[in-house]
């Protein structure tokens, strides 16, 4: 009996091969690499949520005179280094055409190989380490890089807020928050830095405000997950930190808004995009994030846009506008046509080097309203 | 010298309260059942998502009872569904069925919760901010070690004084023989994860009021490292847990402060990188004792029969 | 009576297993080459690449936790001084610098690329084997160091030192001092990997990507068998039935466990090489005791104590984590369409409750302690009874 | 007594001391080759640890062992039981040897065990066949490799012979607890044959057996002293089964020796009667 049970089991796994969809017009696939759950889950599906309203405005593209429906295949690479390339690979798997994402670094470098070897260009959304293209020909991105980030939030560090010694606190084996880390130390000096690291699963963040603290620095930059930065920003809180708060993008979020409000920390980050730059595109998207109960939780429950859903937005043009130049669904033409291909984003205009990373010199810096939960926009920075 | 290392110790004396609550599930359940209750910090941590959604639509003087109520109704129905089956089964298996649940838990959270941070409500008046000896902290680290010592007090008194608490002593000493003097091995047992859970339930509360953010694993590491504390204390012994939670707590928190500390006097100009280690110092101190005295400060010494 | 002393490998039975394993082989060389990554089922190298990392992972670990008794959690962290070893030696000196963006490289020794200046493409080969079998005995050495102190202990404490251990030996690799060695706890990459794999024959490239892996995957179980099957591996069995007994049969105890352990750790550290190049990165925050406890309950779904219950655990386990059940995350299942239901996270959750239901109600796992060679002999014997 | 033959075993004050509790105290006793002797005496009489102390599973507190006339085990009081030590003899030993049993195994001492202990998952064949591990030469990388071939085929022939000798080829193939109790009792006694051991130590080899087994494993005893060339030391209750067997028995009461001599010289002696019956002498 067990037996015919263990093989009845056997069975069913065996037949759950996800069966074929069929439909009317021509499909062409567009693959989501973006985290869905573990530390970057928040983020990630803030960046797909700008891919999905961008699809619904645009869910067709006309390619070499043929309308093809545009359909988002998802994969989700759980924040894990050792989950991406498998995520990557089904995507492949799966025929798209071109893949968007990730939001984080490590997925991108640990997902890089996979595309490559297929031939399958990717386009990274809110990828910032200098890894993620390096090294890889298929590995484009249309955001700005951590060297430039790093030093833009050092310049400012040191200008604005007239900080002398810095904390930077990153995760361990996060190669988002320990490269810029590493690039804010590079350019803020590293004999006026104090870097530490924590383990992953730490929650006790009260120790490291204590660290800053006792050594005297002034500013504490901790670039990492929203996951940690909602831990920290509440002990800054409680153990009444006295220094601002500095970080990346990843820190453009609703959590990080939730978490500041009501307490009396300064934070501030830099970021991609601006809420008001585009008054149309907000009032659009936000109207349909509260159209969409899941948009709309996943978006943390308000309709208070991040940067990366304005970038996932953005990348889906690019693709569409590879799609287009490229005349066809094939992904080694499609690889072509992308070193070429100039588009006007919502974020800015878009162009590749020959690396592959985004022509960008600009990045806002925001500050943290924590009497209304808002941002506040303070400066656009730029190197030179 | 003190001023430096105050906000450490207080800090470390907070988590060490927090590891005890969790490290008596452990140590409870080992004494009896001698089986390493893997998911017991994982239930720590349904207790804080419990939370969560509960009081996000009832009344923290509701959800909080109800919280407590339901994850000692989990720790129950583990027991009785993963490990009671396997009562004859080799420790091992039973060990493996307890990593099972543990994966279960943390994969039944992940899709529950989507896999985001959730984060936990703010318990008025325990999570306000207060000055202690010059030093900002929120209540509930002043609060969480002089709780932990009452339920503790409380714990080794129903222990020594109650019918149920003579069974337990008996069943963790001898366990077949409790067996045929008449006692109920399975009402002590399940009486045993009762308490634990719901020493882990009171435990998560002071926690994530804490550390107010709740994901998936939040459980594994403060319950790994709760049992270490169990063996520290000597495994089996409730005062020893409690002694090696606040030992652990304390020592991680000093680690994760050493570079500063020694920086502040002097004895190194630049940063070395302990708080690396901060994790696994816990383990390089369960190994040091595992290695040198087995049976941990507290432990009884036994010797197999040939 | 005569014939029952003979060795249980007869000639005959040693010659058909060894064209089955041949075969086998030459399958998967013949699916390298037609089934292209775009292929719908590429997943199935996928699998096959994954599936015998963890398939390495798993007998390694059955061998101790399955032959020789010792409950050790440690896995992880030799599997992880396995894949950094091994991405460390094989990173080609034109990419150190970028992989190495925040240090100073210490180490710019890479095999395949010292092998190949003396013996051209054959010499790459022979550098990714060495460095492979590098990371093996790196891993055995460490393992020896840990097993002084930590053998002695018994059963559970054996269990929670070990698995402290492997975090130690992370929490080391991921240490900002080492960063110049380790590159602290940034990812390793660049390095031979198997998507690189190729084999140039005149005109044609041949792909070895899943060949490769599956062949070093091979060879370290058949390996594993032989030694099972042993006196040695006898005399672990007797060591897990009853210690005690097996010490005044003139066992060795401290030797033999320590046989046991740094073997096992061996070919964790090969496991961990061959991780590392199939996922074409190495880095420490991937091998948590999670790891440890995955592959725990593929030995456990196939059957502690049975070689091939772990090669057949381990398979299923990968292909249908990350393969048959992937639909269960993403809408549609078996036809049905519940996106409601079938969301991010399912997938775990049917997959735990399934591992829970082995674990409970199936104890013995798939195959118990047998092998797949007793299931053809136990029905070889029903045949011959019935003719009778 | 066979003096005349060389000295097997030799105990001299053996004591076992457990925290505060003398399980054996102050033991001696000889054995010479070819020889069966018996330690009698009732329950909790330190037996069994006088026993374990010889086959190394505990290292005595105080005392020397010495087999083939090689000093193999040999302890004094020291670091805490420096102070707690009760026994005699404090200061006439000074050395300290402590063998894992393996080592004695590997000179020649080989045990059954008063609750059998075979190995639960194999076969009678594989039992007998793991105890030849011992007696390998081949390393692990020839054991693996195949290396070893000639030696792995000799050891599983000597095994196979082993097992027909006491009478198991019967059930060679079945699972070694499968087996009746008696049978069970006579795979102990070949897995430690299989050891070639010197001298051959059973500890209660007749426990739980009707009079009919005994009887036979009484036979069996003999057969294997003979055929084997052993000298035996054993553990008993059966009176009957000592006083056939045995040569020479000594008899331990509270951990001490209480008596010693031929079997007749033992029945006649009152100190041990009046153990047996339970009637201290200064009561």
């Amino acid at each position: 009996m067990k037996k015919i049970l263990a093989v009845a089991l056997v069975l069913c796994l065996v037949l759950a091969l996800a069966p074929m969809a069929f439909a009317d017009n021509p499909v062409v696939k567009i693959g989501v690499f973006e985290p869905q759950s573990g530390d970057n889950g928040a983020g990630g599906k803030q960046e797909v949520l700008g891919m999905q309203y961008a699809n619904t405005l645009t869910p067709t593209v006309e390619i070499d005179g043929v309308e093809y429906d545009v359909e988002l295949v998802y994969a989700d690479n759980a924040s894990s280094n050792d989950k991406a390339p498998t995520a990557a690979q089904d995507l492949i798997s799966n025929g798209v055409s071109l893949v968007l994402g990730s939001y984080g670094s490590g997925v991108s470098i640990a997902a890089s190989d996979t595309f490559a070897n297929a031939g399958v260009p990717a386009i990274g959304v809110t990828c910032t380490n200098p890894q993620v293209t390096a090294d890889c020909e298929v590995y484009f991105r249309i955001c700005f890089l951590d060297p430039f980030q790093g030093t833009v939030l050092a310049n400012f560090a040191k200008s604005e807020l007239g900080a002398t010694k810095a904390y930077c606190l990153a995760k361990l084996g996060d190669d988002y928050s320990g490269g810029l880390c590493n690039f804010f130390i590079e350019a803020f000096g590293k004999d006026n830095c104090v870097y530490e690291q924590f383990p992953e699963g730490t929650s006790d963040f009260s120790t490291y405000i204590t660290n800053a603290q006792n050594q005297g620095c002034d500013v504490f930059f901790s670039p990492v997950s929203t996951e940690a930065a909602a831990q920290i920003i509440a002990k800054a809180d409680t153990q009444a930190l006295g220094m601002p708060i500095l970080a990346g993008d990843t820190w453009d979020s609703n959590v990080i808004l939730n978490a500041a409000k009501g307490t009396d920390v300064r934070i501030c980050v830099t970021t991609f995009y601006q809420e008001g730059a585009d008054e149309e595109f907000d009032k659009g998207i936000k109207a349909w994030i509260n159209s969409d109960a899941t948009a709309l939780a996943n978006n943390g429950g308000n309709d208070e846009l991040a940067a990366v859903t304005v970038m996932g937005y953005d990348a889906y043009y690019v693709a569409l506008e590879a799609l287009k130049a490229a005349g066809s669904t094939d992904p080694e033409d499609v690889l072509e046509a992308i070193p070429s291909l100039e588009v006007v984003g919502v974020t800015g205009n878009i162009a590749f080097d020959d690396i592959g990373d985004a022509l960008r010199d600009s990045a806002f810096v925001k500050e943290c309203n924590t009497e209304t939960g808002v941002w506040d926009f303070v400066t656009v920075a730029t190197v030179g | 010298m003190a001023k430096t290392i105050l906000p450490y110790v207080i800090s470390g004396i907070s988590v060490g309260g927090q590891y005890a609550l969790i490290a008596i599930g452990y140590t409870m359940v080992y004494g009896i059942l001698r089986l390493i209750n893997f998911a017991h910090g994982d239930v720590f941590m349904v207790a804080g998502l419990l939370m969560v959604y509960l009081a996000a639509s009832l009344p923290l003087y509701v959800s909080i009872p109800l919280v407590i109520l339901l994850t000692v109704l989990l720790g129950f129905t583990i027991e009785r569904v993963a490990y009671r089956p396997l009562r004859t089964a080799p420790r091992m298996s039973v060990m493996i069925s307890a990593i099972g649940v543990s994966y279960l838990l943390q994969n039944l959270a992940l899709y529950i919760t989507g896999g985001l941070n959730k984060n936990y409500p703010q318990i008025p008046w325990i999570s306000d901010r207060v000055t202690v000896l010059g030093m900002e902290t929120s209540r509930v680290t002043i609060i969480t070690p002089f709780l932990t010592i009452v339920l503790v007090v409380l714990l080794v008194l129903l222990i020594n004084h109650t019918k149920i608490g003579m069974a337990m002593r008996a069943v963790s000493l001898n366990f077949e023989t409790s067996q045929l003097m008449g006692i109920r091995i399975n009402n002590v047992i399940s009486a045993t994860f009762i308490i634990g859970t719901f020493l882990a339930a009171v435990g998560s509360m002071l926690f994530f009021t804490n550390y107010p953010g709740v994901v998936p694993t939040s459980g594994a590491m403060p319950g790994l490292k709760a049992f270490v504390a169990a063996v520290f204390g000597g495994i089996g012994s409730i005062p020893g847990a409690v002694i090696g939670a606040f030992i652990i707590g304390i020592a991680e928190s000093l680690i994760k402060g050493l570079d500063t500390i020694l920086i502040v006097h002097g004895t190194i100009a630049e940063q070395i990188g302990f708080a690396t280690f901060s994790d696994a110092f816990t383990f390089i101190l369960l190994i040091i004792v595992l290695v040198f005295k087995p049976t941990g400060l507290f432990g009884e010494k036994t010797t197999d029969k040939v | 009576m005569k014939k029952q002393n003979e060795l249980p490998n007869s000639k005959q039975s040693s010659w058909v297993s060894f064209l089955l394993v041949l075969a086998f082989l030459a399958l998967v060389f013949y699916l390298d080459q037609i089934i292209k990554p775009t292929n719908k089922m590429y997943m199935l190298m996928t699998v096959l690449q994954k599936g015998s990392v963890y398939a390495l992972a798993a007998v390694s670990m059955n061998l101790l936790n399955g032959y020789t008794g010792l409950f050790s959690l440690g896995h992880a962290g030799f599997m992880l001084i396995g894949a950094y070893t091994y991405a460390i030696f094989t990173i080609p000196s034109s990419a150190r610098d970028t992989v190495y963006q925040y240090f100073d490289a210490a180490i710019r020794f890479s095999f395949p690329e010292a092998f190949s200046n003396v013996m051209g493409p054959a010499g790459t080969a022979l550098g990714v084997l060495v460095a492979v079998i590098l990371a093996g005995l790196l891993a055995a050495f460490f393992a020896y160091l840990i097993g002084l102190p930590v053998l002695r202990l018994k059963s559970d404490y054996l269990a929670i030192a070990t698995l402290g251990f492997a975090e130690i030996i992370r929490a080391v690799f991921q240490w900002q001092k080492l960063g110049p060695i380790t590159n602290g706890s940034n990812l390793l990459k660049s390095f031979a990997r198997t998507s690189k794999f190729k084999l140039e024959v005149g005109d044609t490239k041949l792909v070895l990507s899943t060949f490769v892996p599956v062949l070093i995957a091979t060879v370290s179980i058949i390996i594993i068998v032989k030694l099972v099957n042993s006196t040695y591996g006898r005399a672990f069995k007797a060591i897990r039935d009853d210690e005690v007994a097996a010490e005044a049969m003139g066992i060795n105890l401290a030797r033999h466990k320590m046989i046991s352990f740094t073997v096992s750790s061996f070919f964790a550290g090969v496991s961990g090489a061959m991780m590392a190049m199939v996922l074409s990165i190495a880095q420490a925050s991937n091998f948590k005791s999670a790891m440890t406890y995955e592959i725990l309950l593929m030995v456990v779904l196939g059957g502690i104590g049975s070689t091939s219950g772990s090669v057949i655990g381990s398979f299923l386990f990968v292909a249908a984590s990350e393969w048959w059940l992937r639909g269960l995350d993403s809408g549609t299942f078996l036809g049905i369409n519940a996106p409601g239901v079938f969301r991010n996270g399912f997938r775990l959750v049917v997959f735990s409750i399934i591992i829970m239901i082995v674990v409970l109600f199936f104890r013995k796992g798939i195959m118990g302690e047998r092998e797949i060679s007793d299931l053809f002999r136990s029905r070889k014997k029903k045949a011959k009874g019935a003719a009778q | 007594m066979r003096k005349d033959k060389p000295c097997v075993l030799k105990v001299e004050d053996i004591t076992m001391q457990f925290g505060g509790v003398v399980a054996v105290n102050n033991f001696s006793m000889e054995e010479y080759e070819g020889e069966i002797v018996a330690i009698i005496g009732p329950n909790g009489a330190g037996k069994t640890t006088a026993f374990n102390v010889i086959t190394g599973v505990y290292a005595p507190t105080n005392g020397r062992v010495t087999f083939n006339g090689e000093r193999v085990i040999e302890n004094f009081p020291r670091g805490k039981m420096k102070k707690a030590y009760l026994g005699q003899n404090a200061g006439k030993y000074t050395g300290h040897l402590e063998p894992t049993p393996d080592r004695l195994t590997a000179l020649g001492m080989a045990r059954t065990f008063q609750n059998i202990r075979l190995w639960k998952s194999m076969t009678v064949f594989d039992n007998v066949l793991i105890a030849k591990h011992l007696k390998r030469t081949s390393n692990l990388f020839s054991a693996t490799f195949g290396g070893n071939r000639a030696e792995e085929q000799a050891q599983r022939e000597e095994a196979s012979a082993l097992i027909e000798t006491v009478g198991l080829a019967d059930v060679r193939d079945e699972l070694a607890t499968s087996l009746p109790y008696g049978k069970q009792r006579r795979l102990e006694i070949a897995r430690a044959l299989a050891t070639e051991p010197k001298l051959l130590l059973l500890d209660e080899p007749a426990a739980g057996m009707n009079p009919q087994e005994t009887v036979e494993l009484t036979r069996f005893i003999g057969e294997i002293r003979d055929q084997f060339h052993v000298s035996i030391l054993l553990i008993e209750h059966h009176m009957d089964l000592v006083m056939d067997i045995s040569e020479r028995i000594y008899v331990l009461d509270f951990g001490s020796m209480i008596a010693s001599g031929t079997p007749a010289e033992i029945q006649a002696n009152e100190k041990v009667i009046d153990a047996y019956l339970g009637v201290t002498d200064d009561a």
